[in-house]
């Protein structure tokens, strides 16, 4: 084998971060090389400087032997390199294959529709990437939407192909398809870079291993030679508990009960069909199932985001479905939303701002309307101190915080409010494995204070090591409730998919 | 220290390339461009009644600005400005003229008040409204209220209820218990720029201050977000589009009682619009208005200046004022500059 | 003859005393908010004093005010600058002409189109407008009755104003009287294009009267009479011409025009205080002192339809008719 | 009622007064599917106004005029398209700017070049267009035919637009563009030439509608002739949602409620009043239709390509 692509000596600064520090990395022809490395550690920027969107302050980048200078996307896609971003590059109200072949048309000066759509099908029935090419890609579930930026890149015949957190929101299974076409790539010769924080999936599918902390490239391992437990504290940079230690489960009095909801979409087609729960103080609650399958509608209905059709809910016993949403946190409910940028933060305010955006009506932040602005800063260095926030300048604006550190925020906001009942969706979303530990045992002290927490989260192991009990939701409905310690990844997995009756075989 | 800096010498270098190009012109043309530039300074800032002058019409402006910039802060775009700032005047012009016997401080806080109500209502229940509840786009809402606005003024002035009895199509003039006095003997300047002043620091206060403005200026950022976190983003829309009319009509009532005294007959303002600038060059903050004003309104007094003694024709002065808006705007020009010099120096260094 | 002879002497300015005592003399005018490119009373203001300027060597100077609050400020730069006399253009200025007037009781003002009388320092120029304005009625009126090939069978007559203000209105007025006054049965469609600016709508304003049976269009509307005028030419009627003789712009389609002599107004004015005669209060421009008037037809239309407007005229100024500035719904 | 809406004046007048809106709706339409938002159209169709009865005066023809505007037009657009795009300055503000200059700009050279009594009266216009077949049809012949060229090829570049916009690769590239530049440029699209075409279009557009105004309808030009209509076009094309056909129908009913407001004059109401109704109309219509107008969600945002 030959190296396909070699980083040499890398270095890329940006006003006050130097997210590359020398950088050296060989990725050989036909390999899968992950990327491993916290959030912030700089392995995005390497990418979008291997894909031409960055140039480098220095260092060389060579591409089969030859020197690279890339002026732009569009030349590196000519060398044949693809890249699936981490954050969606899709435009949403363009079709599939819109979105595909956009900058790279078949055809001359009118754009032919039968002609793309054509090419697109042959294409995800080679790789068995289902899609259909005139939906809009606004209405697919995240899922889908990386499966259109896969093929955005396969459409161009990528020769290496840059894949920077694809799994991130993918389930279980389509995280299997994903690997599966990854082997079938690598077989047919195509190199691959695979970022990830899933130290199980990386050992999984990848050949090497290159560990990056802040900014600089500490090591590369062969995958087979190193475990999780090495990768973590190399990544890290010191003893990571990749194992939560749980306390006993220790349920109390119902706090949230939830009788026959449903809830219709936009489209008034029913997404939530009869559901019923209970969640009792002291326990998580892990709601398991594949996107798309009613979770969105169901959280939504419970925070009053979204009118219900029919059904209860009441908490501590009280009913509380036409409470209009800010009173529902006025109860002492919390609620950490799928998409942070979009619905859990302002990116424009301040982070101490950001911190007060539920409770800034209370009267611990506002006399008669008036903001209270020591307190509110007050607030925001004790949360930017306890839930670690980096940097720890509370007037910047949340925009400019990282992924991981906007979600602190939202989490010092949620959970250091201490709730009686916590509404958890992807909590961990994207972050790396240091992060998760600390997420990870905010939620179990939680729980151990009182505290009643929903869970929602794609990640099957997430969702296994942390709760008490599972709900398995599928197309609507809640399929079965299984006790969170016997629980098998197998048995979720076929619930999940809507097999109740080969779920029973395997309990037996 | 640094970023201030560079905030303030970017828009004077930028004023200095507009003059620079205005100089070529004026040249081209045959005025002399010293002369001009003197005189346009002398204009605006010269004397004692000039400065008042200048003062005198930054007050539509700031508040005008004001109203528009609650809007931006709210994520909307109040084109409409203009149109609300005629209601204001129309109805501040009829309190001011038709009661009678009322003691200053309640007849004119009676005209401001009546104007802001009437005004607020004209941006917040039909732009509001619609946009809150049917999407309505508020460009198009608030723009075709405007030109309503406009006619209906001339409904009322042109033979119409308003009209002072004789044969000129204005209304009659407001009472002297409704006037908001001259300060300055021969100037337009009248203690209406204090109710500019305090309608900016309110405005300040508003929106960095207080829960309203927090809400607004959240749904203005993400409607999304601030529903997920229980706001009423409808009603923050209609509330901040009735606000942004509220300020508008307050300047229109305050140049009513302030400085024309009744209601004339004429097709625009103008305010409305170059509101929108002094909003946007201000970057929509409160106190930044009273500066962006300030430029417009000495723009407009010492082009009026230069008119009269370097002879440049008005219309060159609105030439002028243009370029000088678009280098301010464009005010990167200067790192371009800045880069070309150097690469420029670099070539003749390594020759 | 008696041009050329003024300018002679203002080009020699040592030749006599009195070029270059006429050369302190200064003399300032303040356009309203339509500029100096209005087609109408600005301009003519403006060609006023421009004559005054060749033709008595007097100084002259002119602001065109952006706003109405520019009004006050501009009075005030000229009187400051101790100007002679200065001229506000437009009812609009009359606040602006009486705060400023008594500030400085030193300088002479006039102002057009309004009506101030109790400042000894203050003229108002009034144009009987109404009177011109029934001359062309009289003359539309006439030609209903003509048969020719830009004149249908319908007897209906237009007129098109800018906005509903009163030197609009008085020309509307005097035309509705005066086709009336020659042809009772005559239909006179009123409309507004309710701007000064925008010849596009002027046209097809006009249009839409020529549709409804108008073969006669008289725009009253600044430069959105331009369109007047242009669609009046492409459907091959008559025209009118308004404040200045516009024949010049369709010569074989502006039949005539009302003229508003503001150019005289301003040039007399300039003399009279020269002269040391000024006189303040309200100074009546009509057609007894050839202030309005209107403009030699075109050979369209007959001597004998002349004839009988001259008559018109003549009784207008003898005060047998009395024309009404009041525009009749 | 029957009367006027049969009177085949209201429709010519709706198409004539719907001409000048659509033209630089259209013209919006390209500039801010590729992410800028043009308030400049006012000035740039009146510029191009004042420069199409200039070079139809100096040159003798009036398509050398319509030629001489559109090249002007579309100069100002750039020198827009170059301090919005790449010196990323705040869009609206920058157009303001323009629309002042572009107001005292005319009125100077209109000053200068021909002095006060305007333009030169034998300045030609473009032709009026008669249709062979229909124009021999009664009533419809009367309003189909016989309009300014300018009309007809309106027409053909609502249709030529929509295609473009809609079924060609660069129309979907420009789509692309204003909706997410980040995202078109991962895919090898260069955004920033994308802008500049997608602004001077809009230059073109206003330019033709400017000639329009100038050397169309009439033979002449007047200061502020363009008289608000780049603001309304704006507001059309949000009405029309950012479309085409969208956009020339919002033109249209705003220019039918104008013709109507003329044909309503002679009625005993206010005129003043019966002036509101375009303007009323297109609210109550808005309203009415209700459906949001969702712009290309990166409508007026500067785009910096990474570095
Ligand atoms: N556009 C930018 N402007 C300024 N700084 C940036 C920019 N992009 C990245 N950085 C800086 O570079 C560092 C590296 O960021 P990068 O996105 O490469 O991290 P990452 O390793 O991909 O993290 P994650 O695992 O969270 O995706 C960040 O911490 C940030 O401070
Ligand atoms: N416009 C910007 N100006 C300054 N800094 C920026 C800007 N955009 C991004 N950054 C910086 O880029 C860094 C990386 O941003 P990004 O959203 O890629 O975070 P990330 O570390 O990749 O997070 P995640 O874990 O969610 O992927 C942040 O630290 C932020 O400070
Ligand atoms: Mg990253
Ligand atoms: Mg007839």
């Amino acid at each position: 084998m030959s190296a396909l692509l070699e980083v040499n000596n890398i270095t890329k600064m940006f006003p006050k971060v130097r997210a590359n520090d020398g950088v050296n990395l060989v990725v050989e022809e036909g390999e899968i090389h992950a990327i491993l490395g916290e959030n912030g550690a700089g392995k995005s920027t390497l990418m979008n400087i291997i894909y031409g969107l960055y140039r480098p302050d220095s260092g060389e980048l060579k591409f089969n032997g030859e020197v690279l200078n890339l002026s732009g996307p569009h030349e590196a896609i000519e060398k044949g390199i693809g890249m699936v971003h981490q954050h969606f590059m899709l435009i949403p109200v363009l079709t599939v294959a819109e979105n595909i072949v956009l900058g790279a048309e078949p055809g001359g000066i009118s754009y032919n529709k039968k002609k793309a759509n054509e090419l697109i099908r042959e294409i995800s029935r080679n790789y068995h990437l289902e899609i259909d090419p005139d939906a809009k890609v606004k209405d697919l579930s995240v899922g889908l939407q990386q499966r259109v930026e896969i093929l955005k890149a396969f459409y161009r015949h990528a020769k290496l192909l840059i894949l920077d957190e694809p799994t991130a929101m993918l389930t279980p299974q389509e995280t299997e398809e994903l690997f599966g076409i990854m082997r079938n790539l690598k077989n047919q010769g195509i190199s691959i870079i695979f970022i990830s924080h899933k130290l199980d999936e990386v050992k999984e599918i990848s050949d090497k291993v290159t560990v990056m902390r802040r900014g600089k490239t500490v090591g590369t391992l062969n995958t087979k030679e190193t475990n999780e437990q090495e990768l973590a504290n190399l990544m890290v940079g010191r003893e990571v508990v990749l194992r939560l230690e749980k306390s006993e489960y220790n349920p109390g009095d119902v706090v949230l009960s939830v009788k026959d909801l449903t809830v219709s979409d936009e489209q008034n087609i029913e997404k939530v069909k009869n559901v019923s729960f209970d969640i009792r103080s002291g326990e998580i609650f892990g709601l398991a199932g594949i996107d798309g399958n009613g979770q969105t509608e169901l959280i939504e209905a419970l925070m009053g985001l979204r009118p219900i059709k029919s059904g209860v809910i009441k908490y501590n016993n009280n009913n509380i479905e036409k409470l209009p949403t800010r009173e529902r946190y006025k109860l002492g409910i919390s609620y950490i939303p799928q998409d942070r940028q979009q619905e859990g933060l302002i990116m424009k305010f301040s982070v101490a701002d950001n911190l007060i955006l539920k409770e800034y009506k209370n009267s611990q932040y506002s006399k008669n309307g008036v903001i209270q602005y020591k307190r509110v800063f007050e607030n925001a260095s004790k949360k930017v101190e306890e839930f670690d926030i980096r940097p720890t300048d509370y007037n910047l604006l949340a925009g400019n915080l990282s992924g991981g550190n906007q979600q602190k925020i939202i989490l010092a906001r949620e959970v250091g409010s201490n709730p009686k009942l916590l509404i958890a969706v992807q909590p961990t979303r994207g972050m790396d494995v240091g992060a998760i530990e600390y997420i990870h045992k905010r939620l179990l002290q939680l729980r151990d204070e009182g505290s009643a927490i929903l869970l929602v989260s794609l990640e099957l192991e997430e969702i296994m090591s942390l709760s008490d009990r599972i709900g398995v939701i599928h197309n609507g409905v809640i399929m079965d409730i299984l006790d969170g310690k016997s629980a098998t990844r197998e048995k979720i997995g076929l619930l999940m998919a809507g097999s109740q009756i080969e779920a029973k075989k395997v309990e037996v | 220290m640094n970023k201030i800096l560079k905030s303030i010498y970017m828009p004077i270098l930028a004023v200095i390339i507009a003059i620079i190009i205005g100089s070529i012109i004026m040249l081209v043309t045959g005025f002399n461009p010293l002369a001009a530039y003197a005189s346009l300074f002398i204009g605006a800032f010269g004397t004692l009644p000039n400065i008042a002058n200048t003062l005198a019409n930054a007050v539509p402006l700031i508040i005008t600005g004001l109203g528009v910039a609650i809007a931006f802060n709210a994520g909307l775009f109040n084109i409409g400005a203009e149109g609300q700032y005629w209601i204001g005047a129309i109805v501040a012009t009829w309190i001011g003229y038709s009661f009678k016997g009322l003691p200053w401080y309640i007849h004119i806080p009676f005209a401001l008040i009546g104007a802001m109500v009437a005004a607020g209502l004209w941006g917040g229940i039909v732009p509001g409204f619609a946009k809150a509840y049917t999407g309505a786009h508020e460009v198009i809402t608030t723009m075709m209220m405007s030109y309503v606005a406009i006619y209906f003024s001339h409904y009322l002035l042109e033979f119409g209820p308003m009209m002072e009895k004789g044969s000129v199509p204005q209304s009659p003039l407001i009472k002297d218990s409704a006037i908001i006095p001259t300060i300055l003997r021969n100037t337009q300047l009248s203690y209406g720029i204090f109710i500019a002043i305090a309608a900016a620091l309110f405005v300040y206060w508003l929106m960095y201050k207080t829960v309203w403005g927090y809400e607004m200026r959240a749904v203005g950022f993400n409607q999304r977000a601030s529903k997920y976190a229980g706001m009423n983003v409808p009603l923050n829309i209609v509330l901040s589009l009735s606000l942004s009319g509220i300020f508008a009509g307050l300047a229109g009532a305050v140049q009513i009682l302030g400085v024309q005294h009744r209601l004339y007959d004429s097709f625009t303002s103008g305010y409305g619009y170059t509101a929108i600038v002094v909003a946007l060059l201000a970057k929509n903050n409160p106190i930044g208005v009273v500066f962006s004003a300030l430029l417009f309104a000495a723009l407009g007094t010492g082009s009026q200046y230069m008119q009269l003694n370097a002879q440049v024709p008005g219309q060159l002065a609105d030439v002028i004022t243009g370029l000088i808006i678009f280098f301010v705007a464009a005010d990167k020009i200067i790192e371009v500059l800045k880069s070309m010099f150097k690469k420029q120096k670099k070539e003749e260094l390594a020759s | 003859g008696c041009t050329s002879k003024t300018k002679q002497q203002s080009s020699q300015p040592n030749s006599t005393g009195q070029a270059s005592k006429n050369k302190n003399f200064k003399v300032g005018l303040v356009t309203d908010v339509g500029g100096i490119n209005d087609h109408s009373f600005n301009q003519l203001a403006y060609q006023g004093i421009e004559k005054a300027k060749n033709e008595l060597g007097v100084t002259v100077n002119f602001i065109q005010s952006k706003q109405q609050t520019d009004y006050v400020t501009n009075l005030t730069q000229f009187a400051q600058q101790k100007y002679n006399l200065v001229i506000a253009v437009g009812y609009l200025m009359k606040d602006a002409v009486e705060q400023v007037s008594k500030e400085f009781p030193d300088t002479k003002f006039l102002i057009i189109d309004s009506d101030i009388t109790d400042r000894p320092n203050v003229a108002s120029a009034t144009f009987k407008t109404e009177q011109c304005g029934y001359l062309v009625g009289v003359m539309a009126g006439l030609m209903e009755k003509e048969k020719n090939a830009k004149l249908n069978d319908q007897n209906v007559v237009g007129v098109i104003g800018g906005m509903q203000i009163p030197p609009v209105d008085s020309y509307i007025a005097g035309f509705q009287q005066g086709v009336k006054a020659v042809n009772p049965d005559t239909k006179v469609l009123v409309s507004y294009t309710g701007n000064f600016n925008d010849p596009a709508s002027g046209k097809q304003m006009a249009l839409t009267q020529i549709s409804q049976g108008a073969d006669i269009v008289f725009g009253v509307a600044g430069q959105a009479g331009d369109g007047v005028i242009n669609a009046a030419k492409e459907k091959n009627i008559y025209a009118i011409g308004v404040d200045a003789d516009q024949n010049y712009m369709a010569p074989d389609t502006v039949m005539t025009s009302a003229l508003k002599k503001v150019d005289t107004a301003t040039f007399d004015t300039i003399k009279s205080v020269l002269d040391n005669n000024f006189k303040s209060g309200l100074v009546y421009f009509d057609l007894a002192n050839d202030g309005v008037g209107y403009a030699k037809p075109i050979k369209d239309v007959p001597q004998s339809i002349v004839d009988k407007v001259d008559e018109y005229a003549k009784q207008i100024k003898d005060g047998t008719i009395k024309v009404s500035d009041q525009v009749q719904k | 009622m029957k009367e006027i809406l049969l009177n085949p004046q209201l429709w010519s007048a709706t198409l004539a007064m719907a001409t000048p809106l659509a033209l630089p709706a259209l013209g919006g339409t390209f500039s801010e599917r590729s992410g800028v938002v043009n308030i400049a159209m006012e000035g740039i169709m009146l510029i191009a106004a004042f420069f199409a009865v200039l070079f139809a005066h100096l040159t003798g023809s009036a398509w050398l005029g319509l030629l001489g505007a559109i090249v002007v037009g579309m100069i100002v657009a750039v020198i827009f398209a170059w301090a919005a795009v790449t010196l990323t300055a705040d869009q609206v503000i920058l157009g303001m700017a323009i629309n002042i200059f572009a107001s005292g700009f005319t009125a100077y050279l209109l000053n200068t070049i021909f002095g006060f009594s305007g333009t030169p009266t034998d300045t030609p216009m473009l032709p009026n267009i008669n249709i062979p077949v229909i124009k021999n049809i009664p009533f419809i012949g009367q309003i189909l035919s016989g309009n300014s060229v300018i009309v007809y090829l309106m027409i053909i570049l609502i249709f030529a637009s929509n295609y473009f916009l809609f079924h060609t690769n660069l129309g979907l590239r420009i789509r692309a563009v204003g909706e997410n530049p980040e995202a078109a440029e991962t895919a090898g699209i260069n955004v920033i030439k994308l802008r500049y075409l997608g602004v001077a279009l809009s230059g073109l557009f206003s330019a033709i509608g400017g000639a329009y105004l100038s050397i169309g309808l009439l033979n002449s030009f007047s200061t502020d002739m363009s008289s608000g209509r780049g603001y309304i076009a704006l507001a059309a094309m949000i009405f029309g949602k950012w479309t085409p056909f969208g956009s020339f129908g919002a033109a249209l009913l705003f220019g039918f409620a104008t013709a109507l407001s003329m044909q309503l004059q002679n009625s005993a109401m206010s005129k003043n009043i019966i002036m509101m109704l375009p303007y009323i109309l297109t609210v109550l219509a808005l309203v009415g239709v209700g459906g949001k107008s969702v712009s290309p969600a990166a409508d007026g945002v500067p785009y910096t390509p990474k570095k």
